[in-house]
């Protein structure tokens, strides 16, 4: 009972003193960009303070409009990011052990992973025409290759020790995938889950700012064509803010799905 | 709903379930007119149930308004121009703005105070910044430099969004730029010098921009794009004569402060395009090497 | 025949999908979705050797230089982060938040510092590239196999010895995996920075393309980059190739029949 | 039933070309129980991979059940020489066990008490819920071997299973392989470097020569087939046979 | 010089507590060469990898060389159990020697020679240029082993570092062992599963008892100092004691 209790208050004071950490992190991030304009660094004008930021902040908060925007893209991002997980998680375990598949797509999908998504504009306008959907199908295209490439990397990550006994013990594919090849990439998978988040998040605002579907990237355009330099900068807090609740649900859930793994059992490591 | 429908005189078809028609636009004051015929009922009474989408600018809009997605969408004259060179299936339908025709336009070009250039010709082998390159800005910016002597092919152009170009002018990374409202207030405001306003010299009372559709709408719905042209000529009419109402209905749609709202210098909305001027911009474009040969004007006009 | 069959490969699906592609568009009246025919027209015209010279070649310059900066600095990055803890703790949060910024909305606070040159553009690409490298990183040096931990910090390898032969290395199949990552993306912010404020550039004359209703030529830009990417990614094999060597061959083994 | 023809591999790759196995031939009639000892870097491991379906040979022939090898074969399970990387981390001890069997489809019932058995047999009862990497290298291996057994396999390939278990432990489970394998009359091909092992498990050693690898001696084990540690260490046979063990694998290992 | 004093460690995590050490205290003066046996998951690589510094104890002290251990200690040199997995893959054979000498920043040629002979003496010249997963196991353990010899260490720590080679080899890296101790008189602690090991190679067994670990007997092996595989192993005296270390081991590992 003692050391349960004693064991729970060193890894509460760990994450402790990892939130205080990153809290001292950004409040250092925020001071810095602070001060910067305000030495002159950085025109005023056009890099307004922290403070001030805030402050607009602050007004948006209080504006209906804003949260409509807000819920209008974490619903494009929420439903691209899963759209792109899923197909890149199964796409990429196929690719990754069929060794005949993955040379033969090899050329078309370093042909596709370059375009930029903004040069697909048109086209998916013209398909979709200027609507959520249109932003969804950049979001999930944009994001779908960050975590196919993760993931056959992860599957050739297999320990080929491990690959022997699941094939001496004659397991089945289904069951290879399940027991062997998915453990093995599952860190890689959530390197490519943590990028495909903030990819699938700036699509997400960089569409709605060009296309013209509705959500905060409208309203930075909007912003901006107004010269509200600091509603501007505010929204662009809006989506760090966001980016950072991604990454704490990320490692929320690696704790729990990793426990297993060196990055992350870590129990007995010297002071030194 | 193909009733005959006189002047201001509600559509016949009333009891007609009305018209969905989406129309895009950029979220400026040159689109105030649009806004406040919407609001007028300009469109309603023409059984036009109008919904306005703003987006970045013509790479949105343009493809929309093909794809019938939307139905009717605002740009350039020089970007239709360009488009109707290259065979793009678009008619213009209405007239969008155009200049103040005096010096106190909506548009100018600013340069730093003490940066010894006096006036347009003097930007002979320096820089001026330009929303979009090969566009109206830098056609119209030519025309000044023209106008004032000076050779406008020995212009250098950058392109740099309108919101940056304030900041890059102050930090002296360009030598002038080309701003319209609101950021005319911001040069203002932060000192800088006008030293033209070439909306205003590229043509007499230039018409900046325009409504537009595609040919195929206008082939199936003739009618449509007929009311929808009524509807925006009013809001035109109306716009004009009511710069109070669009100083109010600019606060909507943008993010355009309260006190910037009341100092800015509205465009002209006309009713009627200014031929003349499109076909100026168009011999201009021929002239700065934008298009080979002149487009038809006759053809994407009205 | 080995040779032959591979080369069938590599390029037996790309062959069966351009001719879809060609037949399927034949003829195409769709203003903004052309035929291939007169993409491919469109592309012998307008990519000639002065538009190499003028408009690509500072484009992958720029690229050159930003993907280089962007992969040293995720990896020197990563392997701090990744091997104290307090520093991924500071971090992190700070980097998340900046990581979210994208790039259109980045492109004017570059230009506030750094005006509107190639360094300009350069930046963007590194801050839009350098996070596969930068979170692949990390992962892989924390995921490192402990008793080579061990084995270095009892025979006393440490420094830049360990950083070399430990830290960097036990990574480098995940850093290889960023980098990889990276390399698609850089050619895309390459295109993006060149939209925003440029005179020159791949991405630019792209754009130029479209705002000029020019949309077989557009096309034929969008081509050039999927090509691009292709030969990028071939060199990108073959460097990985030499510096991974001991990974492919601990993990294919002697397996395949 | 085990046969091996003219079995001949070559590694070559990364700067190194090495002839693993030289010209190999032998058979192991079925439910016999043979031994294999050979200096180190012989050839053992490779053998066994081979015969496991894990690697194709470069010439020769390898026959399990009758069926020549090409993918592993069915109800043959093998106990790795680096059982450390054999067992799957992110699974915990009794599920490592229980793999196998749910793969085969088998009912979470009996696997749990299949499983259990085999974890009480080799000693590890109160370890089924930890981690492979919270125990001891030797709790590892007998983990391995445990999961061998709970697949009640038709043949069993093990490489060197003992090598980290203490003498009293290796000793029990000695008996424990030896009571498996009469119990289920498995085919059991085992690698050892411990001739007094090898002596006292076998109804047959075959003492393989330094690379190129051929088989040096094939010795039949003619002790009674009730073995018991004490007695048949202390027999003037057992210490006799494990002699001429000794002496040819001393001969084998001279020229190398 | 190694003194434990009073250790206690505890393994707290992922749902399980286990005492792997209870409540240990012996020295090993300078010089010596102690062997250490117990039962399988009795603490010995848990003792290790305290002494080496790589775990701090959970209450009790440790000293190497007079210092207490918080750090790895210079000159102190570890074979680990986990052989295969101490090297670097992606270094070659050569290169995993060399390592430890260029961070002492040993001269390129010095280190060239040092590794070679090392590599000699383990039976491995012809495999210097292999990555360590083209070896076999038992050549895997004699790289670790030829790593550590040629480190030089003041103080050498083996867990079973001859678990993976066959009989004769292991006889001839037994004697290397002990040479290299005489000649440089290094202070040994040797982890072993085999008791004669243990005995034929150390001035000294420490038996250690099943978890919670304590010392359950320290026995002087009072042999001549000049060993030689057959008249020590046959001498009179090495049978008893290897009886008595036998019969200890069985005791501890009665009540477990
Ligand atoms: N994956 C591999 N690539 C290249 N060579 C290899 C590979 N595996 C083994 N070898 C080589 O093949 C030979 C035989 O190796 P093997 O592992 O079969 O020996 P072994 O008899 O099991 O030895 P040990 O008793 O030491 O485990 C060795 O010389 C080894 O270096
Ligand atoms: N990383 C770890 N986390 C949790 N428990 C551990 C860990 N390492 C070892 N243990 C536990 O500590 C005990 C002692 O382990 P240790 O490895 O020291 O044994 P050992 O004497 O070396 O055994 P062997 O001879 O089998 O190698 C075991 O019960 C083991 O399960
Ligand atoms: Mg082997
Ligand atoms: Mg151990």
């Amino acid at each position: 009972m003692v050391a349960v209790a004693a064991r729970t208050s060193r890894v509460t004071g760990r994450r402790f003193r990892s939130v205080t950490l990153g809290a001292l992190g950004l409040f250092g991030f925020a001071l810095a960009l602070e001060i910067a304009p305000r030495v002159g660094v950085v025109p005023i004008d056009f890099a307004p303070p922290t403070s001030q930021i805030l402050v607009s902040l602050g007004e948006l908060v209080g504006e209906a409009s804003f949260w409509t925007a807000l819920v209008d893209t974490l619903r494009t991002w929420a439903l691209g990011l899963c759209i792109a997980l899923v197909a890149g998680v199964v796409i990429g375990v196929l690719l990754g052990s069929l060794p005949f598949v993955r040379a033969a797509t090899a050329t078309t999908i370093e042909f596709l992973r370059p375009i930029p998504s903004v040069a697909l504009i048109p086209l998916v306008i013209v398909l979709y025409g200027p609507t959520v959907k249109s932003t969804l199908v950049l979001v999930v295209y944009a994001a779908f290759w960050q975590v196919l490439i993760q993931v056959v990397h992860g599957v050739a990550d297999v320990d080929p020790v491990a690959r022997d006994t699941a094939l001496a013990f004659r397991l089945s594919p289904w069951a290879r995938v399940r027991y062997v090849v998915w453990p093995t990439s599952l860190p890689y998978v959530i390197t490519g889950f943590r990028l495909a988040a903030s990819v699938a998040l700036i699509l997400t605002i960089t569409g709605e700012l060009v296309i013209g579907s509705p959500g905060i990237g409208k309203e930075i355009d909007n912003a901006q064509q107004s010269n509200a330099v600091r509603t501007v900068y505010a929204l662009i807090v809006v989506t760090g803010i966001l980016g950072v609740l991604a990454n704490l649900l990320t490692r929320f859930v690696e704790r729990r799905v990793l426990s297993w793994h060196p990055s992350t059992r870590g129990e007995e490591v010297t002071p030194a | 709903a193909c009733g005959d429908s006189s002047d201001d005189t509600p559509a016949a078809g009333g009891a007609a379930a009305p018209d969905k028609v989406n129309a895009g636009v950029i979220a400026i004051l040159d689109v105030a007119p649009i806004y406040l015929g919407k609001e007028k009922g300009f469109f309603s009474k023409r059984n036009i149930d109008l919904t306005l989408t703003t987006a970045q600018g013509g790479a949105a809009i343009v493809p929309a308004v093909l794809s019938g997605e939307y139905q009717f969408g605002f740009s350039n004259a020089v970007s239709l121009l360009l488009g109707k060179s290259n065979n793009a299936p678009l008619k213009v339908v209405c007239n969008g703005n155009n200049s103040t025709g005096v010096d106190d336009d909506f548009a100018g070009l600013y340069v730093k105070p003490d940066s010894g250039i006096a006036s347009p010709k003097d930007l002979v082998g320096k820089t001026v910044a330009a929303n979009t390159l090969k566009n109206i800005v830098d056609t119209s910016v030519r025309a000044s430099v023209k106008k004032d002597g000076g050779d406008p092919s020995q212009v250098k152009f950058t392109e740099l969004p309108f919101p940056e170009q304030v900041g890059a002018l102050q930090a002296g990374r360009v030598d002038a730029i080309f701003v319209v409202e609101p950021f005319q207030q911001a040069a203002l405001a932060a000192g800088m010098k006008k030293i033209a306003s070439s909306y205003v010299d590229a043509a007499p009372n230039l018409t900046v921009a325009m409504y537009f559709t595609s040919t195929k709408l206008i082939g199936e719905n003739p009618d449509l794009v007929k009311r929808f042209t009524e509807a925006m000529k009013e809001s035109l009419a109306y716009a004009d004569s009511h710069g109070d109402e669009v100083r109010d209905i600019i606060g909507t749609y943008t993010k355009i402060e309260e006190p910037v709202r009341a100092k800015m210098t509205l465009p002209k909305w006309p009713s009627e395009i200014n031929t003349a001027s499109i076909d100026a911009l168009a011999q201009a474009a021929v002239t700065d090497g934008l298009l080979t040969q002149k487009p038809d004007v006759a053809g994407l006009l009205p | 025949m080995r040779l032959v069959s591979r080369v069938l490969l590599l390029i037996g699906l790309p062959v069966v999908l351009l001719a879809t592609w060609w037949f399927g568009s034949a003829g195409s009246e769709d203003f903004y979705r052309p035929s291939l025919s007169s993409i491919m027209d469109a592309f012998v015209r307008t990519w000639t050797w002065d538009m190499f010279v003028q408009q690509v070649f500072p484009s992958l310059w720029r690229l050159l230089v930003g993907y280089v900066i962007a992969v040293a600095l995720g990896v020197a990055l990563g392997g701090l982060i990744g091997t104290y803890r307090s520093v991924r703790s500071l971090l992190e949060p700070v980097l998340e938040f900046l990581r979210a910024f994208p790039p259109p909305v980045l492109v004017p606070a570059a230009i506030l510092l750094s005006g509107i040159g190639d360094r300009t553009k350069i930046l963007v690409i590194v801050f839009g590239c350098v996070w596969p490298v930068l979170l692949n990183t990390i992962e892989g040096v924390r995921g490192r196999d402990e008793v080579l931990s061990d084995t270095c910090r009892s025979y006393g390898i440490t420094g830049t010895l360990r950083l070399r032969h430990l830290v960097l290395r036990a990574a480098s199949p995940q850093i290889m995996t960023g980098a990889r990552q990276a390399l698609p993306l850089a050619i895309i912010l390459m295109v993006i920075s060149e939209m925003m404020a440029a005179n020159d550039g791949l991405g630019f004359t792209v754009l130029q393309f479209q705002r000029g209703f020019q949309i077989p030529e557009m096309w034929s830009g969008v081509l050039l980059l999927g090509v691009i990417g292709i030969v990028l990614s071939l060199l990108f094999r073959l460097a990985e190739r030499s510096l991974l060597g001991w990974y492919h061959g601990q993990r294919a083994g002697q397996r395949e029949w | 039933m085990l046969e091996v023809k003219n079995l001949h591999k070559v590694y070559d790759g990364h700067g190194r070309r090495v002839t693993a196995v030289g010209d190999l031939t032998f058979s192991v009639p079925e439910g016999q129980f043979a031994c294999v000892v050979g200096p180190s870097g012989c050839g053992k491991t490779t053998l066994l991979r081979v015969l496991a379906g894990l690697l194709p040979a470069t010439s020769g022939e390898v026959l399990v059940q009758r069926t020549p090898v090409t993918a592993p074969p069915p109800g043959l399970a093998v106990v790795f020489q680096e059982y450390g990387r054999s067992l799957f981390p992110w699974l915990r001890v009794r599920e490592n066990v229980e793999l196998p069997l749910k793969a085969q489809g088998m009912a979470r019932s009996d696997r749990g008490a299949l499983a259990a058995e085999a974890l009480a047999a080799v000693g590890l009862s109160d370890a089924h819920g930890a981690y492979p990497w919270q125990l001891s290298g030797g709790m590892q291996q007998r983990v391995a071997i445990a999961r061998a057994i709970a697949y009640q396999p038709r043949v069993l390939l093990m490489d060197e299973p003992f090598a980290a278990v203490d003498a009293q432990t290796r000793a029990d489970l000695e008996d424990l392989v030896r009571s498996v394998w009469q119990r289920f009359g498995v085919t059991l091909l085992f690698v050892t470097h411990d001739i007094d092992e090898a002596v006292y498990l076998g109804q047959r050693v075959i003492v393989l020569s330094a690379s190129p690898t051929t088989v040096a001696q094939d010795l039949t084990i003619d002790l009674p087939a009730e073995r018991d540690q004490l007695t048949t260490r202390s027999d003037a046979r057992f210490t006799e046979l494990r002699g001429q063990v000794y002496a040819q694998i001393q001969k084998v290992k001279a020229p190398a």
